[in-house]
């Protein structure tokens, strides 16, 4: 029986974050990576031990909960340490400690050059233990000591290179934008709290649905506040800014915290407080909304983009978007499977993308890549299985399922469905356009620079491990129109921790069709892909030369406008009123009293001229004025 | 004049012998030591007879004079203050290079004057203490003749004296030209029959009297001349001019007024508030960057007394009490602090100049130490006398609800913490190198001295006159002794106001 | 007598520390004064551990509270003065808090201050015994005495050992802080002649001075005499504007006593004294407060992004904290009052600690123009950690003691007034803000001057360690000092809950009873209606 | 008889302002000693023929011959003259005159208001009721030693007090500064006062 | 009501004074000071000064007197008599001063002695 030992699995990577913090410094670059991996693929270990002891025997209600000690007590207010596992939460920590480890393996030989070494390491076990807690927190602020730890930790690596400022004002863009959602993280949890008078997740879903009406304003503003919080985490539509400019850290950053696991954090908090988000069916259809409009928004983003990162990163936003649909249909599983299936092959993507950038020493430009299939056989095959799965090849890769799944639960999700399922065939046209087009541009057509390091063991398991996930990862959620027994059983295996979907689910026969559907868009965005970027470049240079082409590029480069926006709206301003304000008007008013003090001295001190009849006249003058005030006021 | 009338008299009759005493001494034998000496021994008789005489007390001797508990503590303060004024001026007078026998008699004389002024009930008794206590004066403000300042001092304050002795005369002479009697009980009694107090002559008397009164306090109006004679006389006259003349003047003006209600005298007491909120602001506003230090102790008694008018118009029991510990407090310190001017000050000049100042700390700490503890007290700091005695004048206006005037009181002492902490960090700043050995050039404009000015107080850390150190060591002990705990003296205070009531 | 003797042994440790120094004529550059001063606060800090082993709760000091020392001897009896000390949880925790820092400030100063060391422990120790003082004094006169008498060595330290605009900066403090405490003078009096109207006895007591009925009007004016004392401490906006130039002006150990002993004197004084001597008049009063309170949050982070030199940054800093102070104390429910005493905590050792980092950085290159600093990690990367945790401890990280203060206060300032709470929630936008630019100024971005300087030495390392190992201990542990406050905390509430039912939004931990459908646009708690009866009209004019 | 009265106190008053308005001072001593006679003349009228006669005695003989003697010494006699005429311009007038009419007014409609009161009451009648008679010096002497004894003893201590600090000022002054100042200028020249000018400081 | 008689009853005064009501004389005195006062501000010679300051004394003396005449009672001679011996001492005291000014300051000019201002 493993589950006792649950505690171990966040409290190895803060070990490791601890000896390195402290010992970092001394230690050589070997033992350093063999703490910060190491730590990292215990944890794994014993999650893994742990998920099979949970599945073997799982305990009562399928449900552990693990306080391990009385964090806070005032008055009613007594939010403890406490860990809550149950299969939702089983699948989070699995996947965030594979993932994690192979990410760890990976940066150990990436990072081997750099200086601070120790010091990476630290910040990403840093990472990786609060992100277990955020996903093992029983109660809602212990949930949120996660959360904020992840947004620091993100904000510590992005700018891990802090030589450069620009690295440094993204981490500090990055850590501000998520922070404007934590505020109405934080603002929620008041809410909840002082309406439902706890903070346990469980028991505040049991009394929300006991005393609030659903569709009432409290749970209405509770859900919307949380919303808040998730889009500000998982970069949606209003606050996705920061994400593009988070590529500035290393590339095992982006992989394990951007494109894994932090940036699903929202997807995993709606997912937790589903209870609440069905309670308020306008908020529900907001996520919904959200998540449509994002996926469309970023996936035109991604398809001018000439930094090969940045093209990721707005894939994964996109992708997002994706699960932010699924949970807001009510297909919370769907949601989750998509989540895994991403981090798998997302996380490959940005591995292959630090191997080839690794080996043409740095270089971001795809443009200035080229032909990379013969000189990087090995990065070329798992890049293509990665690139497969993200645009949903059929049948074949895992992307394909969780991406049905969401089609086919948005397709039956009442009303607004249609129009949902519209956008995400649209989307996944985009997704399959934007990720040929970058296998094509970097891989195919004459090389145009030498791959000076190709990667090594180290980064080579990792590669083929995602590489396989990515593809035979969809079969764990077989789609149930094909009748194979055992089908769906990620979903089964989730529904003791999250409610069935809300709407029944399709026909399998209009199932079959959706699949064939999304299959064939995926296949022509991949020859479109093919025509317009590797039979005759000519086209696309031709289409962005028309005027509207050039706006169109430009704007879509931009991220529709939205960072000029922010900045024009809000950075600036505050600038220039701190600058104004620097010494402070209200002092101003303070010395003012100072100088009037000032020039009545003066004025005072001219009085005493040191002449004898001057004083005597005084001395008249007051004698007259007291007898005028003594007889006349009297 | 029965023999027990003659018995409560003692005090008096002791201080005025006295003078006549020590000028027939040194007529014999001409020394500075012996002048000093004799004294010395008279005002501690006339001290140690004050409680000889309170057993005698309650008595009034003639129509002029009045013996009781409130006249015999304020006769205490006086003769404990000239103790000190003598014991500060010994060092002083033997740098200055003129025949200082005189000084001794002319301090006594000042002395029997105030004494007179205390116990008198009578507008006679009144007009003579004052006169003795200001022609003595005139004398010793421009003790040392070479000195041109002294002079100057002493023809302004004679000038001015003369001026507001006359609007007193005046307002007497009216007084008494309406209510046929000259002395306070009968005025009182007088005004008290009938509508008097409005009556516009009596309040337009009362107001000449209270041009006297101003002068004599230096209070807004009249206050002019005080920075001039504070700075042009010698140091000891300064401290003496500050404390007793106008703390005798102010007992008087307290008993004038005890049994009285101000605020039935509407007009009057109006006029005072004016004057106290004048004189607040003008002393406070006049010392704010104000480089001689004597002139900042001059500003500073200026708006001290218009704090002290504050406690004069509240009302209730607190009044007297309030008064009476603030002019304590009032007396130490500033014979505290002028008793520091004294002790530093060279021959040719007192030490007045600010910068002579800077990095005193380093040089002399007890010194410094003790000036500082002067000026907290000035600024009412707490573990200083001038704390409580605040405390008490902001008491005694809360409790009479005149919060305007308190508020004023307020802002004032704000302003007056700039000067004073601003001499104190002069003090406690490094001294600029090349002052190290010049330490005191005193800022006189007098022709500089055939000898390079040896100055008393050079940097080798020159010793202390005994004397001087002997009055500082007692003053600044006993200030904080009534910061700390001031019940013995509070004590002391009840027992003068049952007399006064 | 265990509390007398807290107050006795810093003063006489100062008397003695200037005597040596004095007498050895300092040619061991004032090592025997740092000792002395030293031995002092350790000797204060045996004598808290011995009470705090031997304390029981409620010696039967006054009705409410759990008193666990008190002293009472006779002093002015002529004006009601009596001098009264009394500890209980909330006490001891800010003279504990009095003595480590006091430890902690002389460790920092040790070769810090060469001239004069004797005369500066001297005044260190007489603003320590003053500041501990204030937090025992339980008679108003006595509160006052040592509420004045703390200033001027406080005035001494920074007009003395202070840096370019000392002068200014120490005369505009002491003059900001002493009208401040004479308006609280007048407000003190004013209560003391209408308790001793009503009912004859002219007291300063504490407790005989608690539930005077008096007009609302009378209530409103003398609350807002104490308000003003204790705002300008604390500091609240409009009056704030002597703590940027003391704290910058100020030696390291004095910064960091200013910060965190003296600040807290004024929310001390807003806990135990202004509400609960005026319940209703404070309840009236909270909207203003709180509005105040989050000005102060807001236009102190603005403040602070706008600086340029280190330690007015961090000044700035501390007055968007105490924002959160003022909006703790007005909300005044368990929750709120909990946060405040963590966050005075907390406050005092981040901004302390960030202090102590200037202060070492301003000994290495001399300057705290943040324009001339820049990459300083590469060769100073220990003072970039400690410096990295206490900018994340300011704005508010979980895990760190200044987050659970933070979250109480909003949470219990929610309950009293939502509106309020949401808006001083923007405070953590805005703090991240600064926090975040300061590091990136100091330790990251490119390098603008070649500076060589060594990185912190065994001594400062240690003071770290303590003070990175405390606030994380609060942050994750912080029961027990939320245990040791709470019986006193109760009192307090008693005491202000007893005049006036300040009526909670919710039904708070009682699981089964639900709570009444309150919606959230319900206005906030609004204008309370007074219940202190009609005070007798003792108010002249 | 109250003719008597007028013209004497027509004659102070001419007196006394021509005092004031004279150049040269001996001219104004001897206005000055008409003005003590005349106020001399008012005493006995008023009934007071003791205090006249001491008047006369003291006031007019011994101080005024002090005045004398200063002149002497200082030598004042005719140069003083265009000093004097140089420092009085008439705007000089102009200042103290419109001041002290006002302290006139202000005393005198006091002293003449027709005793209204403001409560509309009038003025106890006794005040304006003329009452006057004689009191001689019998009178004076007798409460002189009665009640007043102790003010003679005070006043000896004045005049005590007076006599030494004249003693110790006067004796300070050498004789030969008596026929000039020290830097032997023309004393009317003081205007640039060249001794150390003052440092007017800050 | 009528001011109570004086003790000692006065022998008829010959010389009918009570025609002369005694505010007339109090302001005779009142003009005296007043022309004193003037003098004191219009004139800069010291010995000016000091006279007119002695018309002032001598003014309220003469108040004095007819406040006592007015009452019958010989105080107000007595108050006289102490003006004398004060004034008598002042100028003593003054005349001195004046020497010694005179021999500091070069002449008799009062705005010559302004050596302390500010």
């Amino acid at each position: 029986m493993m589950l006792p030992y649950l505690w171990l699995i966040p409290a190895l990577p803060f070990a490791g974050f601890l000896v390195l913090s402290v010992l970092g410094r001394r230690m050589g670059n070997g033992p350093a990576a063999a703490v910060g991996v190491g730590s990292v693929g215990l944890s794994a270990l014993v999650a893994i031990l742990v998920a099979s002891s949970f599945i073997n025997a799982p305990p009562p209600a399928h449900v552990y909960t693990q306080t391990l000690w009385r964090w806070i007590s005032v008055g009613g207010f007594a939010p403890g340490v406490m860990l809550y596992l149950d299969s939702l939460s089983l699948i989070m920590v699995l996947v965030v400690t594979v993932v994690g480890f192979l990410i760890h393996l990976y940066s150990a030989e990436f990072m081997a050059a750099d200086d601070g070494y120790s010091r990476f390491f630290a910040y990403m076990n840093l990472f990786v233990g609060s992100m277990l807690v955020l996903v093992l927190a029983g109660n809602l602020l212990f949930l949120y000591l996660g959360w904020e730890g992840v947004g620091l930790c993100s904000y510590l690596l992005i700018g891990f290179w802090y030589r450069e400022p620009e690295n440094g004002a993204a981490a500090i863009k990055a850590f501000v934008v998520t922070r404007v959602g934590d505020t109405a993280l934080a603002i929620g949890l008041f809410l909840i709290f002082i309406n439902l008078g706890t903070l346990d997740i469980q028991r505040m879903m049991n009394l929300a649905a006991l005393h609030w009406r659903p569709g009432g304003a409290l749970p209405t503003i509770a859900a919307a506040l949380l919303l808040g919080g998730a889009i500000g985490k998982s970069a949606q539509l209003p606050l996705q800014t920061w994400l593009p400019d988070a590529m500035a850290g290393p590339t095992p950053v982006s992989a394990l915290i951007h494109a894994a696991t932090m940036v699903t954090a929202g997807v995993y908090l709606i997912a937790r407080t589903n209870v609440l988000f069905t309670m308020a069916p306008a908020v529900q259809i907001a996520v919904a909304v959200i998540g449509a409009a994002t996926l469309l928004v970023s996936g035109m983003s991604a398809l001018v983009q000439h930094d090969i990162k940045r093209v990721l990163a707005y894939s994964t936003i996109s992708q997002i978007g994706y699960m932010f649909v699924a949970l807001g249909v009510g297909a919370w599983s769907a949601a989750i499977f998509h989540f895994m299936t991403h981090a798998f092959f997302k996380a490959l993507l940005f591995l292959g993308a630090g191997a080839v950038i690794a080996g043409l020493g740095g270089e971001h430009d795809i443009f200035r890549m080229g032909g990379l299939r013969r000189q990087m056989p090995l990065a070329f095959w798992c890049f293509l299985a990665g690139a497969c799965s993200l645009s949903a090849l059929p049948l074949v890769t895992a992307g394909f399922y969780s991406k049905g799944l969401i089609l086919s639960s948005a397709w039956e999700a009442g009303r607004a469905g249609f129009w949902l399922w519209a956008a995400a065939i649209a989307g996944a046209l985009l997704t399959s356009i934007y990720t040929f087009r970058l296998v094509f541009i970097v891989f195919f057509g004459e090389a145009k620079a030498k791959i000076s390091k190709k990667p090594g063991p180290r980064a080579a398991i990792p590669l083929v491990i995602l590489a396989f996930l990515s593809v035979a990862g969809g079969f764990v959620n077989f789609p149930a129109f094909f009748g194979i027994k055992g089908s769906m059983f990620f979903s089964r295996f989730l529904a003791s921790a999250l409610p069935s979907a809300t709407y029944a689910a399709p026909l399998p026969e209009t199932d079959l069709l959706l699949e064939a559907v999304a299959a064939i868009v995926s296949l022509a965005g991949i020859y479109v892909a093919y025509f317009f970027f590797l039979s005759s470049p000519e086209y696309s240079r031709e289409m962005a030369g028309t005027a509207i082409g050039k706006v169109l590029k430009r704007f879509w480069f931009e991220d529709w406008g939205f960072d000029w926006l922010y900045e024009k709206t809000l950075a600036a301003p505050y600038r220039w009123l701190a600058r104004t304000n620097r010494n402070d008007a209200v002092d101003l008013f303070y010395s003012f009293i100072a100088k009037v003090n000032m020039f009545f001295h003066y004025g005072l001190s001219l009085s005493q001229t040191g002449k004898v009849r001057f004083y005597a006249a005084v001395i008249a003058l007051g004698a007259v004025v007291t007898i005028t005030i003594a007889v006349f006021a009297r | 004049m029965s023999g027990a009338d003659l018995l409560a008299l003692l005090p008096l009759i002791l201080i005025s012998i006295s003078p006549v005493a020590v000028m027939l001494a040194i007529a014999f034998f001409r020394g500075r030591g012996l002048a000093a000496a004799l004294a010395l021994l008279g005002l501690f008789i006339s001290f140690v007879s004050l409680p000889f005489a309170a057993s005698y007390a309650p008595r009034s001797v003639t129509p002029l004079l009045v013996i009781d508990n409130y006249a015999l503590f304020y006769m205490g303060l006086v003769f404990a203050a000239t103790f000190a004024v003598a014991l500060l001026s010994d060092g002083y007078l033997r740098m200055l290079r003129v025949r200082s026998e005189e000084f001794y008699v002319l301090l006594l004389l000042a002395a029997a004057g105030s004494a007179v002024l205390v116990a008198s009930a009578h507008f006679a008794s009144f007009f003579l203490g004052l006169e003795t206590l200001s022609v003595s004066l005139y004398a010793l403000l421009s003790y040392p003749v070479t000195r041109e300042k002294a002079i100057e001092a002493g023809v302004k304050y004679l000038v001015l004296a003369a001026i507001s002795s006359a609007f007193l005369l005046f307002g007497m002479a009216l007084v008494y030209a309406l209510s046929g009697t000259m002395e306070f009980s009968g005025i009182a009694a007088w005004a008290a029959a009938g509508i008097k107090y409005s009556n516009p002559v009596f309040l337009g008397a009362l107001a000449l009297i209270a041009v006297g009164f101003g002068f004599k306090l230096a209070v807004a109006p009249f206050h002019m001349w005080t920075p001039d004679v504070y700075e042009g006389a010698p140091a000891p006259v300064s401290a003496f001019v500050a404390t007793v003349s106008k703390g005798a003047v102010f007992a008087l003006f307290l008993r004038y007024f005890a049994r009285v209600d101000i605020h039935t005298m509407g007009s009057l007491a109006l006029a005072l508030t004016v004057i106290s909120i004048a004189s607040m602001f003008a002393g406070n506003l006049l010392a704010l960057l104000q480089n001689n230090v004597k002139r900042i102790l001059a500003y500073s008694s200026i708006a001290h007394l218009g704090y002290l008018i504050v406690a004069f118009l509240a009302s209730g029991a607190l009044r007297v009490t309030a008064v009476s510990f603030y002019l304590v407090a009032y007396f130490i310190t500033m014979l505290g602090a002028f008793g520091v001017v004294t002790v530093l000050s060279g021959p040719d000049g007192d030490a007045e100049d600010i910068e002579g100042y800077r990095g005193l700390a380093a040089r002399r700490p007890v010194i410094a130490g003790v000036f500082s503890l002067m000026l907290f007290s000035l600024a009412g700091i707490p573990l200083t006398a001038g704390f409580v005695g605040k405390f008490y004048i902001i008491a005694a206006g809360a409790g009479s609800a005149l919060w305007l005037l308190i508020s004023i009181l307020v802002i004032n002492s704000a302003i007056g913490i700039y000067y004073y902490v601003r001499v104190i960090i002069t003090m406690y700043s490094p001294a600029p190198v090349e002052a190290e050995e010049a330490a005191l050039p005193p800022k006189s404009t007098e022709p500089a001295g055939p000898a390079a000015p040896e100055q008393a107080a050079s940097a080798a850390g020159a010793i202390i006159p005994i004397g001087g150190g002997l009055v500082l060591a007692v003053l600044a002990i006993g200030l904080i002794w009534l910061g700390v705990y001031p019940s013995p003296l509070l004590s002391l205070i009840r027992k003068t106001i049952q007399s006064l009531m | 007598m265990e509390l007398l003797w807290l107050i006795i042994a810093p003063f006489a440790g100062g008397v003695i520390a200037w005597l040596i120094d004095r007498i050895d004529g300092g040619d061991r550059r004032g090592l025997p004064a740092r000792w002395v001063s030293l031995l002092a606060l350790v000797f204060d800090l045996a004598l808290l551990a011995a009470i705090w082993a031997g304390r029981h709760a409620g010696t039967g000091v006054g009705k409410y509270g759990a008193w666990f020392l008190q002293l009472k001897a006779g002093w002015i009896p002529e004006i009601g003065a009596s001098f009264h000390l009394a500890m209980d949880g909330l006490s001891f925790l800010l003279v504990f808090l009095t003595v480590f820092l006091g430890i902690v400030s002389v460790a920092v100063s040790w070769n810090e201050i060469k001239d004069r060391v004797g005369f500066f422990h001297f005044n260190l120790l007489w603003c320590l015994a003053g500041v501990i003082g204030v937090f025992l004094a339980l008679d108003l006169f006595l509160f006052y005495f040592f509420w004045e008498m703390m200033l001027v060595p406080m005035y001494f330290l920074i007009a003395v050992w202070g840096h370019e605009r000392r002068r200014y900066a120490a005369m505009k403090f002491f003059i900001f802080t002493q009208l401040g405490g004479l308006v609280m003078l007048m407000a003190i009096l004013g209560l003391y002649f209408i308790h001793g109207a009503q009912t004859g006895v002219y007291t300063f007591d504490y407790f005989s001075l608690i539930g005077t009925r008096m007009s609302a009007a009378a209530a409103f004016w003398l609350m807002l005499g104490f308000f003003t004392a204790f705002a300008v401490k604390l500091p609240a906006v409009p009056v704030h504007s002597w703590l940027p130039d003391a704290h910058t002006e100020a030696p390291t150990a004095g910064s960091v006593i200013l910060a965190g002993l003296l600040l807290k004197t004024g929310a001390y004084g807003l806990l135990r004294f202004l509400v609960p001597l005026f319940p209703a008049a404070s309840a009236s009063f909270a909207p203003v407060a709180m509005a105040i309170g989050v000005a102060g949050i807001l236009y102190g982070a603005i403040l602070a992004f706008g600086q340029t030199d280190l330690k007015k940054l961090i000044a700035d800093t501390s007055i968007s904290h105490m924002g959160f102070i003022l909006i703790g104390v007005f909300a005044w429910n368990s929750l709120a009052l909990q946060g405040v005493v963590m966050q005075i905590i907390c406050h005092a050792i981040s901004t302390g600690m960030l202090f102590i980092l200037a202060g070492a950085l301003q000994e290495r290159i001399h300057t705290r123009d943040m324009g001339l600093m820049g990459r300083l990690w590469e060769k100073v990367p220990v003072m970039g950690g400690v410096g990295m945790v206490f900018a994340l401890a300011s704005l508010g990280l979980p895990g760190l003691g200044n987050f659970v203060a933070e979250f109480l206060i909003l949470l219990g300032a929610f309950k009293a007034n939502p509106a309020m709470s949401v808006l001083a929630a923007l405070g953590l936008i805005v703090s991240t803000v600064y926090a975040l630019r300061m590091m990136q100024h100091v330790f990251h971005g490119e390098e603008r001057r070649g500076w060589s300087l060594p990185d912190l030495s065994a001594r400062e390392k240690g003071v770290a360690a303590a003070m990175i190992i405390l606030i994380v201990w609060l942050g994750l542990f912080p029961q027990p000092v939320i245990d040791a406050a709470s019986p006193a905390l109760q009192g307090l509430e008693a005491i202000a809950g007893s005049q006036v039912k300040i009526i909670s939004v919710a039904g708070l931990g009682r699981m089964t009873a639900p709570p009444a459908q309150a919606s959230f646009y319900r206005t906030a708690s609004g204008p309370l209606k007074s219940g202190a009866l009609k005070g007798d009209k003792n108010e002249r004019r | 008889m109250i003719y008597a009265f007028y013209i004497a106190a027509a004659v102070a008053i001419v007196s006394t302002a021509m005092v004031i308005v004279q150049m040269n001072i001996v001219h104004a001593l001897l206005y000055l000693i008409l003005s003590l006679l005349s106020v001399a003349v008012i005493f006995f009228v008023v009934g007071a023929p003791f205090v006249a006669a001491l008047e006369v005695i003291i006031y007019a003989g011994a101080i005024m011959i002090l005045f004398v003697f200063v002149i002497m010494m200082l030598n004042l006699g005719t140069q003083s003259y265009r000093t004097e005429k140089g420092w009085m311009r008439v705007w000089t007038w102009v200042g103290p005159v419109l001041l002290a009419s006002v302290l006139l007014a202000d005393v005198v409609y006091m002293l003449v208001s027709p005793a209204r009161l403001p409560g509309g009451g009038r003025l106890p009648p006794a005040f304006v009721r003329p009452y006057a008679m004689m009191v001689g010096p019998r009178a004076v002497g007798v409460t002189l030693f009665g009640p007043y004894l102790i003010g003679v003893e005070l006043a000896s201590i004045l005049l005590l007090s007076g006599l030494i600090g004249a003693l110790h000022l006067g004796r300070a002054v050498r004789p030969e500064s008596f026929i000039g100042p020290v830097s032997a200028k023309k004393p009317g020249s003081s205007k640039k006062t060249d001794r150390g000018e003052g440092t007017v400081k800050k | 009501m009528m001011p109570p008689i004086p003790a000692n009853p006065a022998p008829v005064n010959p010389l009918r004074m009570d025609m002369i009501p005694m505010n007339y004389a109090l302001i005779v005195a009142w003009v005296l000071f007043v022309i004193g006062v003037i003098g004191v501000l219009a004139r800069r010679n010291l010995l000016f000064i000091l006279m007119s300051v002695e018309i002032m004394l001598n003014a309220s003396g003469l108040a004095f007197v007819v406040a006592g005449s007015r009452w019958g009672q010989p105080d107000g001679q007595i108050m006289f008599i102490f003006i004398l011996a004060m004034a008598a001492a002042e100028v003593s005291v003054g005349l001195a001063l004046v020497l010694l000014a005179y021999h500091r300051f070069g002449g008799l000019d009062a705005d010559a002695a302004n050596r302390m201002k500010g």
